[in-house]
This record gives C-alpha cells, sequence and structure tokens, in this order.
C-alpha cells in the first residue's frame, strides 16, 4: 500500500453522465490518462476538492474496465454539490483504493447471485455486476432486484436495458415506488418485491441501498429462509482518513474504512446497532 | 547506574540541548507544559504537565498536504521539512506507555508516516514518580511509576538525578552526556523506589481494575442501562480528549490561504456533536452516543483490536480536568458493578 | 443544609410537585462533584451532595431539562440564579417546568484548585471554622478558606437570589465587589504589556470548547465555530489568530448577557482567566452606557439590543485616558 | 537596488453603507478628490450588517486597518442601524485595546451622501495613521502571508 496514503494523487474528470435529476456519474483518470490506481469490487476512494472537502465513495466502475474509474455520485451535501458544478476536464484529487471489497474470488465464487438495490445503492454494486458480467465463467445465475423512487431516479437505467436484461443468465427486476406514466413495469417497495420474486434460497445476496430498505429487507428475506451468512451488505459512515485512525467509522470495534465497508450480516450482528 | 548532583541539572541540560532540541517540563503561568528548554529554565514541581507528552508526536495541529488551484488544474505540494531531532526530559511512566498505544494505531499498516517520522526522530527520557496524586492509577494498567518504559529512564532524588540508558536511542544520548555523571550503585534508587511503592499502595485508586471490561463483554457493556445517567450531565466538550495521553482521533481540514489550500489535520473528539454527521445524517446522534463511544473506545474496543491493552494509561488527566468531574474511572465502576 | 435539601427535595418529590430534582452527586474523591437527576428519595439519599465543592451553575442544564416532560426541581446558588434569569429572559428555559429553591452559598473552591495551592494527593476535606483541613497522601494541611476560595468567590458581586419559588436559609444582599481590579491594572498597562499578558494567555488555549459549553449564555442552538456554513468553523486553533479570534468573538457574543458567574474560568483545563474577557465588556458597558447587571431582571433590554442617540462615539476608544 | 526598502503601502478595508457612506465615497469619486488606492471598499446594507467578525476576518486576511462608514446618526435609512452598530463597534474596539492592538487600526467615520470631501479626508487621514503603525503583527494569520 502506498506509504504516503494521505497525500491524495491528481485525477481529471473526463466525462460526466447525468443519471437521474441527482446522480451524476463521473469518470476519472489520472494525470497520465491511465487508471489511477487498480481495485477489487466494493472497495471505495477518497475523491476530494481542495478547499471544499474530502469524502468516501464507492468506486462504481468495475476492474475489469481497464481504461477510467467511474463515481456515482448523488447531489447530497457541500462536497457533492460541488463535484455535481464541474465540468468536464476538473481535476479533483483521488486517494486509495480503501476497504476490504466484496469476497468475489472467494466467498462468491461459483456462487447463484441475488444484488438487491435502492437508489444510489446501486453504485457500490455496479461494480461487483459488471466484474461478474466480465467474468461469467466464475459465476451462476444473476438476479438483480433494483427499485427507485421512480423511473427517472434509476440510477444506470440505460446501462441496465442495454447491457444487463441483454445479457444470458441475467435477471433483471426493476419496481418503482409508485404509478407513473410511462412506466409499465412493476410499482411497489423493494423489500415487498424481494418477497413477491421469492428468490431461490441457494442465492447469496449483495445488498445496498436506504438502511430503512436494508432493515426491512434483510427481515423479509429470513422470512422467505435466508441465513445472515448469506447476505451481504455495504456500509456508510463519516470518514476523514480512510485508513482506520481518524477514528470515527467505527461500528464497535471496527472500522469501516478498513474492515469494512463490506459486512456479512452475521458479522454486523456481533456489533452494536450503532448505524 | 550514572549519577549527577542535582546542581549540575543546568549542566545537563545545556549538554542535551547542545546537539538537538530539548524539551522539559516547566511552569507556564501557573501550569505545567512542556516547553523548549533555554538556559534558566526550571522544571515545574507538579507531578505532570496538564497536556500530556502526545504532542511530540501528535501535535494539536498539523499540515498534511498543500495545494495549489489554477483554473482546473491542481497541484500536490508536501510540506514537511526535515524533522529535527529532539529530546523530551521528564516524561512520566504513564506518558511513556501512551506512546506505545499511539504506536499500535498509528505504526500498524499504513504506517502514518507524519507520526512515524516525528517518532524517529524523539528520544524519550522518562522521569520516575515520586510523589503520585491521588487521581493516579497508572499501576491499574501494570504500569510500575518508579520504573517507567522510554530510551532512557531517571530518578530523582533530593540531590541527585540518576541516569539509565534503555535502548539505542537512550545509549546515544548517554554518550553525549556522560562525562557530566558519575557512576554510582542503585542503593539510592532502591530506596526511592521502596518508599513510593509504598505511597501508591495507599492511593484511593489503587485496587481499581479495568478486567472485568475486558472479556466478551462488548455487546452486553454497550447496551448498558447506565450510559444514560453516566452522561446526563456530559457538556460535550473536548477537554477529556484534549488531556488525554492516548485520545489519537483527528480531523482533516483545508484551509483557504488566500493563496492556495492548506490540508492539516487537528485533534478532534468524539464529544462533539460534528464528529459523525455526514451531510445525510449522524450515526451517533445524542450526547449519551458520543460519551460512549469515548468509554467504550478506551475500555472495551481497543483492547478487542489489541490483546487487551486499555487504551488508557490512568494518568488522571481527566479525572483532575473534567468541568463536571465524570471520568474513566467512574464510567469502569458503574459498569463493572453491573456485570457481576 | 444537606440533609434540609434532601428532606425538602423528597417531600416535593412525594407529593408530586416535582418529578426529578436537579443537583449535585458525590464522587470518587470528596471534590470531584457531578451534576446529575435524582428520580427518587432513595436515589438522593445515596449520593446528593452539597458543600464547597458545588460549584457548577446547574442553571445551564435546564435549558434541556425544563424541555422535558414534567417539573423539576433545582437548587440554585445566588450566582445561578442570574444566569437562571438571563435564560428566562431568552426564552431558553420553560419557567412552567422548575421549581427552584434558593440555596445560600458562601464560596466554592475545586480540587485544581487546591492543587494550585500546592496540596498534593488530596484524600479528604474538613472545614473547621474559617479554615479547610486537607487531609493528603503526605500528611495533613490547612489553608485558610479565604486562600482556597478562587477569584470569583472571593470577588462575590451577589449573595442574593435574584430568582426562587422557596428560599433555603436567610437571604443575603448584593456585595460590593472588587471584581473589575484586575480589569483595572490591565488597562493601566501599556499596549504592549497587555499584549503580551494576553498572548501568554491565550496561547495555552488547547480549543476544548470547555468554556462555551458551559457557559449559560452560551446557548446557540449551533454555534458559528461549528457550523461550516459560517466560513470560521476551526476545531483547533490553527494560528494565534484562530485563539484570538475564537476568545473575542466569544467574550463579545455574550456581552450585556453573561452575568459574570465565572464558569468559564473554573472550567478552563489550562487557567486561563477568562473571566477577565468577559469583565471588560460588562466594565464598559457600565461606563458607556449605564450600570448593567445581566439576570437582574428578566424584562429590561441588554444593552447591545438598545441605544440611545446621545450613546458615546467610538471614538472614545482613542481619547480616554490612561492606556497608552 | 538591492538594499532599497519598499515603502510600507498599508492594506485597507471600509466598510461603507450603502445609503450614505458608499454614495459618499461616489461622490469623492465624481468630484476628483484624491485618496489612497489602498482602501478597498465593501459596500454593505447598513454599518450594523458589519459583524466583529468581518472585522476580524478583514484582519486575517492581511487588512493593516479596518474603517466602518455609515449615516450619521439619527440618519439611517433604517432609521436605528447605526445606533446599534456604534456601540457594537465602541465596545470592540474597546476589547481589542484590552488586548493589546493598536487601536487605531480600526476606527468608525459618520459619513453622509453629500461628504465626499469627508469621506477624502478621512481616508487620507486613516491611511496615513495605519501607515505609521506599519504592518498589522498583533492580529494576523501567518498561513495568510505570502
Amino acid at each position: 500500500m502506498n506509504t504516503e496514503t494521505l497525500i491524495p494523487k491528481v485525477g481529471v474528470v473526463t466525462d460526466i453522465r447525468i443519471d437521474t435529476p441527482d446522480v451524476k456519474t463521473f469518470r476519472v483518470v489520472g494525470l497520465d490518462g491511465k487508471k489511477v490506481f487498480e481495485h477489487i469490487p466494493g472497495q471505495c476512494a477518497m475523491l476530494s476538492v481542495p478547499g471544499v472537502g474530502e469524502g468516501m465513495f464507492s468506486i462504481t466502475s468495475s476492474p475489469t474496465n481497464t481504461e477510467f474509474m467511474e463515481f456515482s455520485i448523488k447531489k447530497c451535501g457541500c462536497l457533492t454539490s460541488w463535484l455535481h458544478a464541474m465540468e468536464v476536464g476538473q481535476q479533483i484529487t483521488i486517494r486509495g483504493p480503501y476497504g476490504n471489497g466484496f469476497p468475489v474470488e472467494t466467498a462468491l465464487k461459483g456462487k447463484d447471485l441475488l444484488f438487491i438495490a435502492g437508489g444510489i445503492g446501486l453504485a457500490p454494486l455496479r461494480s461487483v455486476i459488471n466484474y461478474v458480467r466480465d467474468k461469467r465463467e466464475n459465476y451462476g445465475k444473476i438476479q438483480i432486484i433494483y427499485g427507485s423512487r421512480s423511473k427517472d431516479d434509476l440510477v444506470d437505467y440505460q446501462e441496465i436495458l442495454d447491457e444487463w436484461m441483454q445479457d444470458e443468465g441475467v435477471e433483471v427486476n426493476l419496481t418503482i415506488d409508485r404509478e407513473q406514466e410511462g412506466w409499465d413495469g412493476h410499482v411497489g417497495f423493494v423489500p415487498n418485491y424481494v418477497k413477491e420474486l421469492n428468490p431461490d434460497l441457494s442465492k447469496t445476496v449483495l445488498m445496498c441501498g436506504p438502511p430503512i430498505m436494508i432493515k426491512f429487507t434483510l427481515a423479509g428475506l429470513k422470512e422467505l429462509g435466508f441465513q445472515e451468512t448469506q447476505v451481504y451488505t455495504t456500509m456508510e459512515l463519516r470518514m476523514k482518513c480512510a485508513i482506520g485512525k481518524c477514528g470515527r467509522c467505527n461500528i464497535g470495534n471496527k472500522y469501516v474504512c478498513k474492515d469494512g465497508p463490506v459486512f456479512r450480516f452475521d458479522e454486523l450482528d456481533e456489533l452494536p446497532n450503532e448505524y | 547506574m550514572l549519577k549527577l548532583s542535582l546542581k549540575k541539572l543546568d549542566e545537563l541540560f545545556a549538554a542535551m540541548a547542545q546537539s538537538q532540541a530539548l524539551y522539559i517540563p516547566a511552569d507556564n503561568g501557573g501550569q505545567a507544559q512542556y516547553l523548549r528548554w533555554a538556559p534558566g529554565m526550571k522544571m515545574t514541581a507538579a507531578l505532570n504537565t496538564v497536556r500530556s507528552a502526545k504532542d511530540f508526536f501528535f501535535p494539536q495541529t498539523e499540515g498534511l498536504v498543500n495545494f495549489k488551484m489554477t483554473g482546473k488544474t491542481i497541484e500536490v505540494i508536501d510540506p514537511r521539512t526535515e524533522a529535527e531531532d529532539f529530546v523530551v526530559f521528564g516524561v512520566r511512566a504513564c506518558d511513556a506507555r501512551s506512546f506505545s498505544i499511539l504506536d499500535k494505531v498509528f505504526l500498524v499498516d499504513p504506517v502514518d508516516t507524519y507520526y512515524q517520522n516525528r517518532r524517529e526522530h524523539g528520544t524519550i527520557v522518562t522521569m520516575a514518580c515520586r510523589q503520585p496524586e491521588e487521581t493516579c492509577f497508572c499501576t491499574s494498567f501494570g504500569i510500575d511509576p518508579t520504573h517507567p518504559e522510554g530510551d532512557a529512564v531517571c530518578w530523582m532524588t533530593d540531590d541527585a538525578l540518576y541516569f539509565e540508558a534503555v535502548t539505542p536511542k537512550g545509549e546515544a544520548l548517554k554518550e553525549k552526556i556522560a562525562s557530566l555523571f558519575e557512576e554510582s550503585d542503585d542503593a539510592a534508587v532502591k530506596a526511592q523506589q521502596a518508599e513510593t511503592k509504598a505511597v501508591l499502595d495507599r492511593l484511593p485508586l489503587h485496587t481499581f481494575t479495568a478486567e472485568p471490561l475486558g472479556g466478551d463483554v462488548l455487546m452486553k457493556v454497550f447496551d448498558s442501562p447506565s450510559w444514560k445517567s453516566l452522561s446526563e450531565a456530559c457538556l460535550g466538550c473536548g477537554t477529556c480528549t484534549f488531556v488525554c495521553p492516548t485520545c489519537q482521533c483527528y480531523d482533516v481540514r483545508d484551509f483557504d490561504t488566500g493563496n492556495g489550500i492548506q490540508r492539516f489535520r487537528c485533534w478532534d473528539s468524539c464529544m462533539y456533536s460534528d464528529f459523525t454527521l455526514m451531510a445525510h445524517g449522524n450515526s451517533r446522534n445524542s450526547q449519551v452516543e458520543r460519551f460512549r463511544q469515548r468509554f467504550m473506545h478506551k475500555l472495551v474496543y481497543f483492547p478487542a483490536n489489541n490483546d487487551g491493552e486499555y487504551g488508557c494509561v490512568g494518568c488522571g488527566r481527566c479525572l483532575a480536568k473534567c468541568p463536571i468531574s465524570m471520568n474513566i474511572v467512574k464510567v469502569a465502576k458503574c459498569l463493572e458493578g453491573e456485570l457481576k | 443544609m444537606q440533609g434540609m435539601m434532601i428532606a425538602r427535595a423528597g417531600e416535593l418529590l412525594e407529593n408530586g410537585t416535582v418529578t426529578r430534582v436537579l443537583g449535585w452527586q458525590t464522587g470518587e474523591f470528596v471534590y470531584d462533584i457531578t451534576p446529575a437527576v435524582f428520580e427518587s428519595a432513595e436515589e438522593l439519599e445515596k449520593g446528593f451532595v452539597y458543600n464547597s465543592f458545588c460549584g457548577n451553575n446547574l442553571s445551564k442544564y435546564l435549558i434541556q431539562a425544563s424541555r422535558k416532560e414534567g417539573k423539576i426541581l433545582v437548587f440554585l446558588k445566588p450566582c445561578d440564579t442570574y444566569s437562571f434569569n438571563q435564560l428566562i429572559k431568552e426564552h431558553r428555559i420553560v419557567r412552567e417546568n422548575v421549581y427552584i429553591i434558593g440555596i445560600p452559598c458562601d464560596g466554592k473552591t475545586d480540587g485544581e484548585f487546591l492543587k494550585a495551592k500546592g496540596v498534593k494527593g488530596i484524600l479528604g476535606i474538613r472545614e473547621e471554622g474559617d479554615n479547610f483541613v486537607v487531609d493528603t497522601l503526605y500528611g495533613e494541611k490547612t489553608i485558610a478558606r479565604e486562600d482556597a476560595l478562587p477569584e470569583r468567590c472571593r470577588n462575590c458581586k451577589s449573595k442574593k437570589h435574584m430568582v426562587y419559588d422557596e428560599l433555603m436559609g436567610e437571604e443575603g444582599e448584593v456585595l460590593d465587589s472588587h471584581r473589575f481590579d484586575m480589569v483595572e491594572k490591565l488597562e493601566a498597562m501599556t499596549p504592549d504589556e497587555r499584549f503580551a499578558f494576553w498572548r501568554s494567555q491565550l496561547s495555552r488555549c488547547i480549543r476544548c470548547n470547555a468554556c462555551r459549553n458551559v457557559c449559560p449564555a452560551c446557548s446557540c442552538e449551533k454555534c458559528v465555530f461549528d457550523n461550516p456554513q459560517s466560513g470560521i468553523a476551526q476545531k483547533a486553533a490553527a494560528d494565534s489568530f484562530e485563539e484570538n479570534m475564537f476568545h473575542i468573538i466569544r467574550a463579545f457574543h455574550v456581552a450585556g448577557r453573561c452575568t459574570d458567574c465565572g464558569e468559564c474560568s473554573r472550567v478552563c483545563p489550562q487557567n486561563i482567566p477568562l473571566h477577565l474577557l468577559n469583565r471588560k465588556f460588562i466594565k464598559d458597558i457600565d461606563t458607556f452606557y449605564g450600570e448593567y447587571q445581566a439576570g437582574e431582571d428578566t424584562e429590561s433590554r441588554a444593552p447591545l439590543t438598545n441605544y440611545t442617540q446621545e450613546d458615546v462615539e467610538p471614538s472614545i476608544v482613542y481619547t480616554r485616558g490612561g492606556n497608552n | 537596488m538591492p538594499n532599497e526598502v519598499k515603502a510600507f503601502k498599508p492594506k485597507i478595508v471600509a466598510f461603507c453603507c450603502n445609503w450614505c457612506s458608499y454614495a459618499g465615497a461616489d461622490l469623492a469619486g465624481t468630484n476628483r478628490l484624491n485618496y489612497p488606492a489602498d482602501v478597498k471598499i465593501i459596500r454593505v446594507p447598513c454599518s450594523c450588517r458589519v459583524n466583529p467578525m468581518f472585522i476580524l476576518r478583514a484582519f486575517q486576511r492581511g487588512a493593516d486597518g479596518v474603517i466602518l462608514c455609515g449615516c450619521h446618526p439619527g440618519d439611517c435609512h433604517y432609521t436605528t442601524g447605526n445606533y446599534y452598530a456604534r456601540r457594537r463597534m465602541t465596545l470592540l474596539f474597546s476589547m481589542l485595546d484590552y488586548l493589546g492592538i493598536e487601536k487605531e487600526r480600526t476606527r468608525v467615520e459618520w459619513v453622509s451622501a453629500a461628504e465626499g470631501a469627508k469621506f477624502a479626508a478621512t481616508m487620507n487621514d486613516f491611511v496615513e495613521t495605519v501607515t505609521r503603525l506599519g504592518e498589522n503583527k498583533r492580529l494576523e494569520d501567518l498561513r495568510c502571508k505570502e
């Protein structure tokens, strides 16, 4: 690992895609036009705009993408507003990768995978989904259940339609919270939709979304007969150093930045409910 | 063991300060603090400094990196210059132990090079305690205040200073000052240690132990109903964290100087409401949770991650300084009472 | 006094006048007393204490406590009643939810202060007449009460309660104190001397915020120094300027509202005489705009939210004599 | 020339109220009255808009003197604003003086829209005073110096 980890590198924003009214996806490369560093799916990077702030963002692109990294970022606070306001060609600083990532080469290998995402929660999972799609031979069936407030709030909608849904062995189930003109798909909240779909119990679940969705979906999965050891999620708490030293992103004795952000629910069960 | 008459203490300081910076605990406006030695400066009579010695390796504010921004481009500048060698003289046993606790945070992978750099340049000369205060409880954490850790150790009797080098850094220092000393046996030191140990046994907190909290009790302690009443009067200030020798949490901030951006880190306190505040919410919304975090960290989380070693050295600073006199001993005793 | 207080608090709890009691709780040592809420006679019996170490001003806690359900009994020293009134004036306390028992005070000391007087290893203290007899690890020490009291109590401004529902003991008088002596001494110095004095004091600040958080006048929901939108949010004084700024702005913000309770100086871990900043404002207000004591009443307008057409011009700062 | 000392030119921040003093400054300009270019004017809606923090931050960012100009007492566009400002600044300046910070670096002056000449004269005088005092050292932020 980079020993000067608190000193960031400079990255250039080469493309900005507007996903939804409040989510944009930024493409970032180093000054040399190459990827700034390699990562595993689920890992994060600290992006910053000097003078504005620094924040932890999950890397949305798959490691199999050899040209650049992508970050899907929702406009939420000070830093993200600034990021949303910038233009192509703007430089930002970047350091990483941080965190443990999903166990794509170990525990998840050979498994049937079920991805459950809500809203911007698709961002960290997209990295895994595309990784798994690119290494199709190593994994079983893939099912993706993704929900958002409305059709306009579905992140990566075009990619879902044009690529994921066209893949063999990939089943995509989309849902939105309320009826909307021009939407003939499913309407309803993610937890209920998961129960309706009644996925096969042999699947390993990767889940990310707002806390309230996670809470009810987990309860629903358990009702269906899933074990906590089958379900992974990825967390987010306030971070400053990203290397387990500044002391704020802990859940019990685990640091989300270093020991996480990916946790299996049976691991979280042994930790205080402070997230 | 080396011996020096106290009359020659100034000469010793002068010799130490010759090739490097020397810091000693001295009085500043009635408060003991580490000051850079200059001829004429006297050591404080106080047992310990108000601020701990962690400042030397983990200063309250420290520049991390500078940025120059022009148009859309950013230039990254490492602001560090060559660190100077320094000696800290008169560190107490509790503070000496705190360095090894801080090491377990900053020197584990990925190493914090800012801290490491300072650590490498510093030589710690510790001073055995003679007159502990009622707030002292370092023995509860297996620390012997009559024989502290450190690169070199000193004992001070009424008329003499005894010196013993422990590490290579201590030996290097010894070489520079040995000519001032004479060889001596350790009889006087032994006698003083025995005297001090008799006082230690009479300390009000000498039976205090955090042992019951070190076991597999994380969730039980976390869910204790006592946190509410313990934290009821907490003002949410940062006094305990800032005087604590082992508190190591920090914030990273940017300052716009008008000519560029300086990114610096500064001490932060888990007692502050914005410690875990994010744009979309806060994982520790009330003072109960923030208060709990601090004590859980020292008494439960840190031992869980570090083979049972507590994040407290029993220096007693928080006992003396908390505006509402709530402290780690009261908290630990209350929680231990519940575990029984 | 302590016995009477426990008995009366027990009564009021029992007859349902109040549901909680805000007072002081014993600690590990004789001096480390913590403000605490008691909910039953047993709890009071077990831990309630009132002695020479109960220095905490309980008024600040009422900002939160009076907003909870049920009425709370609070014991207020004369000093604390000024803060209480001031908070009432600023609509920070729900008066209906508080039952005040005024209690006498003949000065409060604290362990830190005794240690500054050279007492080491305090094991116990008893009051004998006008003396404190301190039992220490290194023998007994006797200190005259007068010497054992911090500045704020030696220059007590008032032993009279400004507000109470019930009074215990004798009511005292507003006193003529010498509390502005040190301010005058500083004013008489040259600017260079004053600058040197304040640099040496303020440079010790560790920005722990204890002064701010304990201050009854600092009752903002979000302090400007914590608010990233303010542009001056700071966690540590990264430069001597920031040390100055924090203390100037804080003192300015409580100017005209500070009752001079002295809590800021009591809690400062670095023993910075912060009250000297507040007293400067109080003294200036007195001289420029007429005598004003914050917390004396709940109606009058504070000096900084008031004016007269004849107010002195800022240039008075250059022309008044004595200090350049 | 190697040893030539550059003459000290103070940086002055002048907060001017929109209704009187800013117009006064304008008048000074249209009347071709001279005052040093070192005075940087910040227009504020009323003199009472100026928070003590503004004054301190001006010093932090490198000002050597800060002057506040508003309507004459009694003439405030908002009726009473300058009365409050007067009290605040009196107390603030007194506090700065108490901390040993040169009091001559701060000033309040009432300048009406018709007093272009007074504006220029005031600024000339203030700049001269601050020039005599030299660089602001007691309320500086070293990080902002370069």
